[in-house]
């Protein structure tokens, strides 16, 4: 589905991304893990055109993407939740969802985009009170829940999230990790996640990456990726886990 | 040319504000002049030498008229005629005043030609528009006459409103006339109707429109709209076709005070300013396809008396200064001047003529 | 002060104290006396916008307030020149408090519409009060000042005069900059929230540097009075705040010498401009646009950009 | 007792994000405040720090109301915090954002720092050296002279606790510094929260990484709704049945 | 004349004056709404406007219903122009920066109009006549009623497309957050380029429906802006409705303190209810506070 290869891309003259290569097949759930400022977020970047690759290749549906404006690669089916949420602060929760669907928009659609609305309000019942309020006093954690909403709302056949659990409560993160598989099981959503909490990504994910410093160190199936020693030690923290449990 | 470029230049510096607020009035200085360069220089010059005028824009802004008057100074002008604003006039003398060298302004502004605090005629400083006391004096005259005595002014607020609001009430005891409603306007008002239902609930008999910017035919139109009928006397500010065209049937009727250059064509044969003033209206008109104004003919006389000066003394400042201090009898648009060491403007009373608007076009005022 | 800004300012007093050598044409001599006395408030204007991060479209009134308190008490009331120019200084100082306060609270296109709207409260008060300030017609035959003896008549005494004031304000802005006051009038630029929950004074502290800056308008509006020896209040409306603002920015904000390279080069370009006569304000307005658009950083900006360039070929 | 809150209420319209809250908050400890997301956790901050004025109640610090303090004075006064959304300085280096920490601590004013006095630059030197400690102690030395945007999310929560610590605190409140880490990452947090701590300062952590919250917190507080559901040891939060229901959920 | 019909008038005359700004200050909202942006070039839209009605009107001698279509028309391409040549090339664009850039285009917008319609005031012959309206003893230009007309029709068509459309909620979220709104599969640049086409059109109606009142000149398009956004940061930037309210309130203040103060301080007083409005509620009369404490300088 997609195909990104060798990409090189540079914040001035800083090289965040040396040749990283991915691939993510239909249906799947891939995993990108790595320590802070690996460079996470550059590529989901990179491939939904905000920060354009320099060099490289990246081919989606069989479609060449590489220096296309975002707004066309969102129409062409991919959705980013970015880092930080950045939801439409001064809007209401409902017009940012509305917005979500902007590129599907249409007098014909109009019913299906409320029902789409009322889909989004079941995942997150806290998002349905806050309708009318204004979406820059919600909550931290409100606020990723209407990122995640919004980005639902343009019904993408790929999904990239950038740490989706960031800044929510426990079990709030349980249950966005749990929707996660269930967008892949119902809707068959393909999904490329970033997370910190690499142990919850692996579990969901069917493979993963493991990105340090701007290069692809690491490809493997999640089960392979979970057992690995070096990345238990690295990013999974194996021994306190255990302190509390 | 002819062989007039044998003998250097006559260089004289010209100060006009012919971009920003008062471009109006700096423009058709600015056209009279070159008018009047050319026209000397096809006359084969002053005494031989050949006329260079040197034109700056002052933009209507006092600072930047003392850069320009330096940078013409540098330059080495015999004298320099202009600004075409009393604020701008006023940022100047002081230096010509300095430099000893003669300033024609074109602004009407007493303070300018005049020191109050010595009550003395600055020494270099000579002007052309009339005084703006002497047209006071017109309108409160023929009010006496029409037994007006209860009257309302409404002035604008750039620097000649404020002189003509000033001598107004200066003057206005010594007609036996009360002014008993005073109104302002700003440049770009753009609705004056506050200001004349202020005055329509007066006891006045007459209104007095002193300006010299477009917005004053927006007095004449919402007094009409506000069925005020009282008479209007307007300032010589007035003296531009444009401004009666704009107020259409509202200026029909209204009496101002003004030089002659508007009622060339009404002037009898014999006038001695009808032949200038027939000229430089034909040669303004047919060159620039609009009316001529009165501001331009402040420039013309400048520079004309400028020219004479040079051409009886030579490049000799004192003896120019000389010349035109005790020059007496001088044709000139704005009347005939004449000069003297206690009145640098050197036109009296008899220089203005009470007009009227009939028809959409100026006509000599008869009762 | 760092090195860097020593080296600039010794640089730049030499250049300075040379330059009537070399060019005695006093029209030259005369554009730089304004240049400089554009300078000192494009450098307090810049304190308040570039550091701060407060906009102020009402500056002209400040300079306005200190040429008026100039021009009033010496020409009509016949102060001592220096006594009328500590006046203008504290009459500024307090106007700038007592409107600072209430405004300073605003943010953003209301603080721009709030201080614009004071500076034009002022000019129509320049305009109205015609018993003291001359209202339209402005106040004419102003005294010259004068210092240790000195009367400063001449163009080229009042250019060492000036720009002697110019180095001083400069180096005061320069020192308060790289100070913890400077500092902390950086961190309100970024964020006003931050910077009060780690115990900086926010309100105070901009209130204070509008004062500043008032002050130094102030001053540049006492040497403009004796300069030109004549006021009136269209030197000191809308057209000439926004202007002060185009040289902060054109300059370059993030830097007191921005402000006083955009305060030459909006008060030079329009006396090169001259020859073009009614094509000027179409190529001033171009001008500047063209800069923004290659320079958003200002010209400092382009400049650091071409040393750093320098530098690293060396 | 450093901190104390009486009756703290806090109202957006007709939202009532605080409700009569009462905690104690002991010196030297470390006090986690939990809850669901939009529980009132952040407003509980801001309240204390001064950003926002309380509808009503009373906070004392050290036995002195600072309820309608502005913030900079409580920040004098000793309370130091970071926020949820880092909000660096990001026009300045990141030694000088920690340099910012040091004003409330140095004195000199308006006229020495114009006037450039010997008493200013000795300050500034001062200044520098102890900011460059507290960058230092978090690991973030060797990237004094670059813009704190450049560094990586992680690293700018770590920022955030450098300038926090140079405002010398007695108290510190932490708004979810976790957030953004990886796991191997938040436990240097906890040790770095520790060591803080070591140095004598309160911490008040509000945070949703339970490993984190668990392993350092000598209290923990839960909020639903702007209201206390439970407090206690961390071993008894997670047992208590509300906590469950409310936050952390059941596996 | 009575004292009440004397302060019917004055408020009459300020409704007036004060629908002048109303609309001008729409045209400020529209750009800020999409963009964020301050155009300070919006009073120049409204001078070029004025000045094109009379290139067709009176110039050429084209009816109203033509000249009024054809004058929108150029205006709309002339904020396109402005768009792609002055606003898009600016890379990293700051509030301040775009500020100088919108200045700098109004200079350039002048200097143009200088140089095309020259230095003299222009005349637009009203609509309907001038001769005034009675009403309850005071005197209504009838230009008024239809500068009162249009501007209701124009802020209720904007404010539904803004409200309603999603073509206008997409023009807010370009101005909180265009990454954001890329994401979001908008288009940000056309909205950009889409809002300064609507901003100019606006501008370009209001110009063409105060000419017949306020006379034009290159020169006028700095005052009429300032007093468009003076009404626009009054009633809460933004704000279509406030806009009005505000444009109202600054137009009857202004009228009534020349009636009943002194005309020389009218704008002065104006302007100091403005700043006392302000300093109780600093987001403007109907600005919400919450969503400008998000918008930083
Ligand atoms: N706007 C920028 N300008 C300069 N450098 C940047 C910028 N954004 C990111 N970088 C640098 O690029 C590198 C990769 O950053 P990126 O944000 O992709 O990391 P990440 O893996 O998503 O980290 P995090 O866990 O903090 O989200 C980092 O070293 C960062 O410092
Ligand atoms: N300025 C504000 N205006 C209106 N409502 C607000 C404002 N700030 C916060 N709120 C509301 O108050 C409630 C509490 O918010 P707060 O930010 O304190 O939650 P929190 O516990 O910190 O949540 P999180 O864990 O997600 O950060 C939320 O419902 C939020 O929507
Ligand atoms: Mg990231
Ligand atoms: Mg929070």
């Amino acid at each position: 589905m997609l195909r990104i290869k060798n990409i090189n891309t540079y914040y001035g003259k800083v090289h965040a991304l040396k040749n990283v290569s991915i691939h993510v097949n239909v249906g799947e759930i891939v995993a990108l893990i790595g320590a802070n400022g690996a460079g996470k977020t550059t590529v989901l970047n990179s491939i939904s055109g905000i920060t354009p690759p320099r060099e490289g290749e990246a081919i989606f549906g069989g479609v060449n993407i590489l220096g296309l404006p975002t707004d066309q690669i969102v129409k062409m089916g991919i959705s980013q939740i970015p880092e930080g949420r950045q939801i439409f602060a001064p809007l209401t929760v409902s017009t940012n969802l509305e917005l979500g669907a902007y590129h599907r928009y249409s007098r014909k659609n109009k019913p299906f985009l409320k029902k789409d609305i009322e889909e989004v309000f079941s995942f997150f019942p806290i998002l349905r009170e806050r309708m009318n309020q204004i979406a820059g006093t919600l909550s931290g954690g409100e606020q990723q829940m209407l990122a995640i909403g919004r980005a639902l709302m343009s019904k993408p056949s790929l999904l990239l999230l950038d740490e989706p659990s960031m800044g929510l409560a426990p079990m709030i993160s349980k249950d966005i990790f749990r929707m996660i598989s269930r967008l892949k099981d119902e809707l068959k959503t393909t999904i490329l996640i970033v997370e910190q909490n690499a142990k919850a990504a692996l579990q969901l994910a069917d493979r993963g990456y493991v990105i340090e410093t701007g290069k692809i160190i690491m490809e493997e199936s999640s089960k392979g990726l979970l057992n690995n020693k070096e990345v238990q030690r690295a990013y999974l923290g194996k021994e306190k886990k255990e302190i509390w449990e | 040319a002819k062989k007039v470029d044998l003998k250097e230049p006559y260089k004289i510096g010209c100060l006009f504000a012919f971009t920003g607020p008062a471009s109006w009035l700096g423009e058709p200085e600015r056209r009279t002049a070159v008018w009047i360069e050319d026209k000397v220089n096809k006359a084969g010059g002053i005494n031989g030498h050949p006329l260079k005028l040197l034109i700056e824009d002052t933009k209507g802004d006092p600072t930047a008229a003392v850069l320009a008057a330096k940078k013409l100074l540098k330059e080495g002008v015999l004298a320099i005629v202009g600004p075409s604003t009393s604020g701008e006039s006023m940022a100047v003398v002081p230096i010509m005043e300095e430099a000893e060298q003669i300033l024609v302004s074109c602004a009407a502004a007493e303070a300018i030609v005049h020191d109050p605090k010595t009550d003395k005629e600055r020494k270099w400083i000579f002007k052309t528009p009339q005084k703006d006391s002497h047209v006071v004096q017109k309108i409160y005259g023929h009010m006496k006459k029409s037994g007006i005595a209860k009257v309302a002014i409404i002035t604008d607020t750039t620097g000649f409103g404020a002189q003509g609001r000033e001598q107004l009430k200066k003057y206005a005891p010594e007609f036996g006339i009360a002014v008993i409603s005073d109104e302002t306007y700003g440049p770009k008002d753009t609705d004056l109707t506050p200001q004349l239902t202020k005055i329509k609930g007066t006891e006045a008999q007459a209104i007095v429109n002193w300006s010299i910017l477009p917005a004053q035919t927006t007095v004449m139109k919402n007094r009409i709209q506000l069925g005020i009928t009282i008479p209007l006397y307007q300032s010589h500010g007035f003296g531009n076709t444009k401004y009666a065209a704009a107020a259409g049937e509202a200026a029909e009727g209204v009496i101002f005070p003004c030089g002659r250059v508007l009622v060339a064509e009404f002037l009898d044969k014999k006038h001695p300013q009808k032949k200038l003033l027939v000229e430089y209206k034909k040669a303004y008109e047919s060159q620039h396809k609009e009316d001529v104004s009165t501001f331009g003919g402040h420039a013309l006389d400048a520079l004309n008396l400028v020219v004479a000066a040079l051409k009886a003394s030579g490049p000799d400042k004192n003896k120019m200064r000389s010349f035109i201090e005790n020059k007496k009898g001088f044709v000139g648009t704005g009347g005939i001047f004449n000069f003297s060491p206690t009145d640098h403007t050197g036109l009296g009373l008899d220089s203005l003529e009470m007009l009227t608007v009939k028809k959409g076009k100026f006509d000599l005022y008869k009762k | 002060m760092d090195k860097k800004d020593s080296l600039t300012l010794l640089i730049l007093t030499v250049c300075l104290v040379i330059f009537p050598f070399i060019v005695t044409n006093t029209y030259y001599i005369s554009t730089m006396v304004f240049v400089g006395i554009n300078g000192i408030i494009a450098i307090g204007l810049s304190l308040l916008m570039g550091y701060a991060g407060q906009i102020s479209i009402g500056h002209a009134a400040f300079f306005g307030l200190g040429a008026y308190t100039s021009a009033v008490l010496t020409a009509k009331l016949g102060f001592h020149p220096w006594g009328a120019f500590f006046l203008g200084i504290l009459l500024s100082s307090c106007i700038a408090l007592i409107i600072g306060i209430p405004s300073l609270k605003l943010k953003g296109h209301y603080l721009a519409m709030a201080t614009l709207g004071f500076g034009e409260i002022t000019y129509i008060v320049f305009n109205e009060l015609t018993d003291i300030t001359g209202g339209p017609s402005g106040i004419g035959d102003i005294p010259k000042i004068s210092l240790a003896g000195y009367t400063m008549n001449t163009d080229i005494k009042y250019y060492f005069f000036v720009w002697a004031f110019l180095l001083l304000i400069l180096t005061f802005s320069l020192n308060l900059i790289h100070s913890r006051i400077g500092r902390a009038l950086r961190s309100i630029h970024d964020s006003e929230v931050a910077a009060n929950a780690m115990g900086i004074n926010t309100g105070k502290l901009k209130i204070q540097v509008f004062m500043i800056s008032a002050v130094f308008g102030s001053v540049a509006g006492s040497l403009y009075t004796h300069y030109v020896t004549f006021v009136s209040p269209s030197s000191f409306g809308l057209f000439f705040s926004i202007l002060l603002v185009m040289m902060v920015v054109i300059g370059g904000m993030h830097s007191v010498w921005g402000a006083l390279i955009g305060a030459a080069l909006l008060t030079i370009l329009p006396e090169f401009l001259r020859a073009l006569k009614d094509f000027e304000i179409f190529v001033y307005g171009s001008v500047l646009l063209l800069i923004m658009i290659f320079l958003p950083r200002g010209l400092i900006g382009g400049l650091e950009y071409l040393f750093n360039r320098l530098i690293k070929k060396v | 007792m450093i901190l104390h809150t009486s009756k703290i209420k806090k109202t957006f319209g007709g939202l009532v994000a605080v409700s009569d809250l009462d905690f104690t908050v002991r010196e030297c400890q470390i006090k986690a405040i939990i809850g669901p997301n939009g529980a009132g956790k952040t407003t509980v901050f801001n309240l204390i720090s001064g950003i926002l004025p309380p509808t009503g109640g009373e906070i004392q610090f050290q036995g002195k109301s600072i309820t309608r303090l502005k913030s900079y004075r409580i920040s004098s006064l000793g309370i130091s915090r970071t926020f949820q959304n880092v909000q660096l300085f990001s026009n300045m280096s990141v030694i000088e954002n920690v340099m910012i920490g040091r004003h409330p601590r140095t004195s000199s004013g308006i006229m020495s720092s114009i006037l450039s006095l010997p008493k200013k630059r000795k300050e500034e030197k001062e200044v520098r050296k102890r900011a460059m400690e507290y960058l230092e102690f978090v690991g973030l030395g060797d990237r004094f002279d670059e813009s704190p945007e450049n560094l990586p999310f992680g690293k700018q929560r770590l920022l955030e606790i450098a300038r926090a610590m140079a405002t010398e605190p007695r108290l510190l409140l932490l708004d979810e510094p976790a957030s953004g880490l990886n796991t191997k990452e938040t436990q240097n947090l906890s040790r770095l929260i520790t060591e803080i701590r070591g140095r004598g300062i309160t911490i008040l952590l509000v945070e949703h990484d339970m490993e984190l919250v668990m392993g350092i917190s000598d209290e923990i507080m839960v909020l639903n709704s702007g209201q206390k559901i439970a407090e206690g040891l961390p071993r008894e939060i997670q047992e208590n049945d509300e906590v469950i229901k409310a936050y952390l959920g059941e596996d | 004349m009575p004292l009440y019909s004397q302060i019917i008038q004055y408020v009459l005359s300020g409704i007036t004056i004060g629908s002048v700004y109303a609309i001008i200050a729409l045209g400020f909202n529209i750009i800020y709404n999409s963009t964020s942006i301050i155009n300070f070039a919006q009073g120049e839209f409204v001078m070029l406007g004025g000045l094109t009605m009379i290139f067709f009107t009176v110039m050429l001698k084209f009816p109203l219903v033509i000249g009024f279509p054809l004058t929108v028309l150029v205006l709309t391409l002339i904020g396109i122009i402005m768009e792609r040549f002055a606003i898009s090339p600016i890379k990293k664009p700051t509030v301040v920066t775009l500020i100088i850039v919108t200045i700098a285009v109004s200079i350039l917008f002048k200097g143009i109009a200088m140089l095309v319609w020259g230095k003299d005031t222009h005349f637009l012959p009203p609509f309907s006549g001038e001769k005034g309206i009675a009403f309850m003893g005071a005197s209504l230009n009838p230009q008024y009623i239809w500068v009162v007309g249009i501007t209701v029709v124009v802020v209720v068509l904007l404010s539904v497309f803004f409200k309603y459309t999603i073509i206008g909620k997409a023009m807010t979220a370009c101005a909180v957050n265009r990454t954001a709104a890329s994401l979001m599969g908008i288009n940000v640049k056309r909205m950009v380029l889409l809002s300064f086409a609507l901003s100019a059109a606006i501008g370009g109606i209001a110009g063409i429906i105060i000419t017949p009142i306020t006379l034009m000149s290159y020169d006028n398009g700095a005052i009429l802006g300032l007093k468009g956004f003076g009404a626009a940061v009054l009633g809460g930037l933004g704000n279509f409705y406030g806009a009005i309210f505000a444009g109202l309130l600054l137009g009857v203040m202004e009228s009534l303190g020349a009636g009943l103060v002194h005309s020389g301080y009218k704008d002065a007083i104006a302007l100091l209810v403005l700043l006392l409005v302000l300093f109780i509620k600093p987001s403007g009369i109907f600005g919400v506070t919450e969503a400008s404490g998000f918008k930083k300088f």
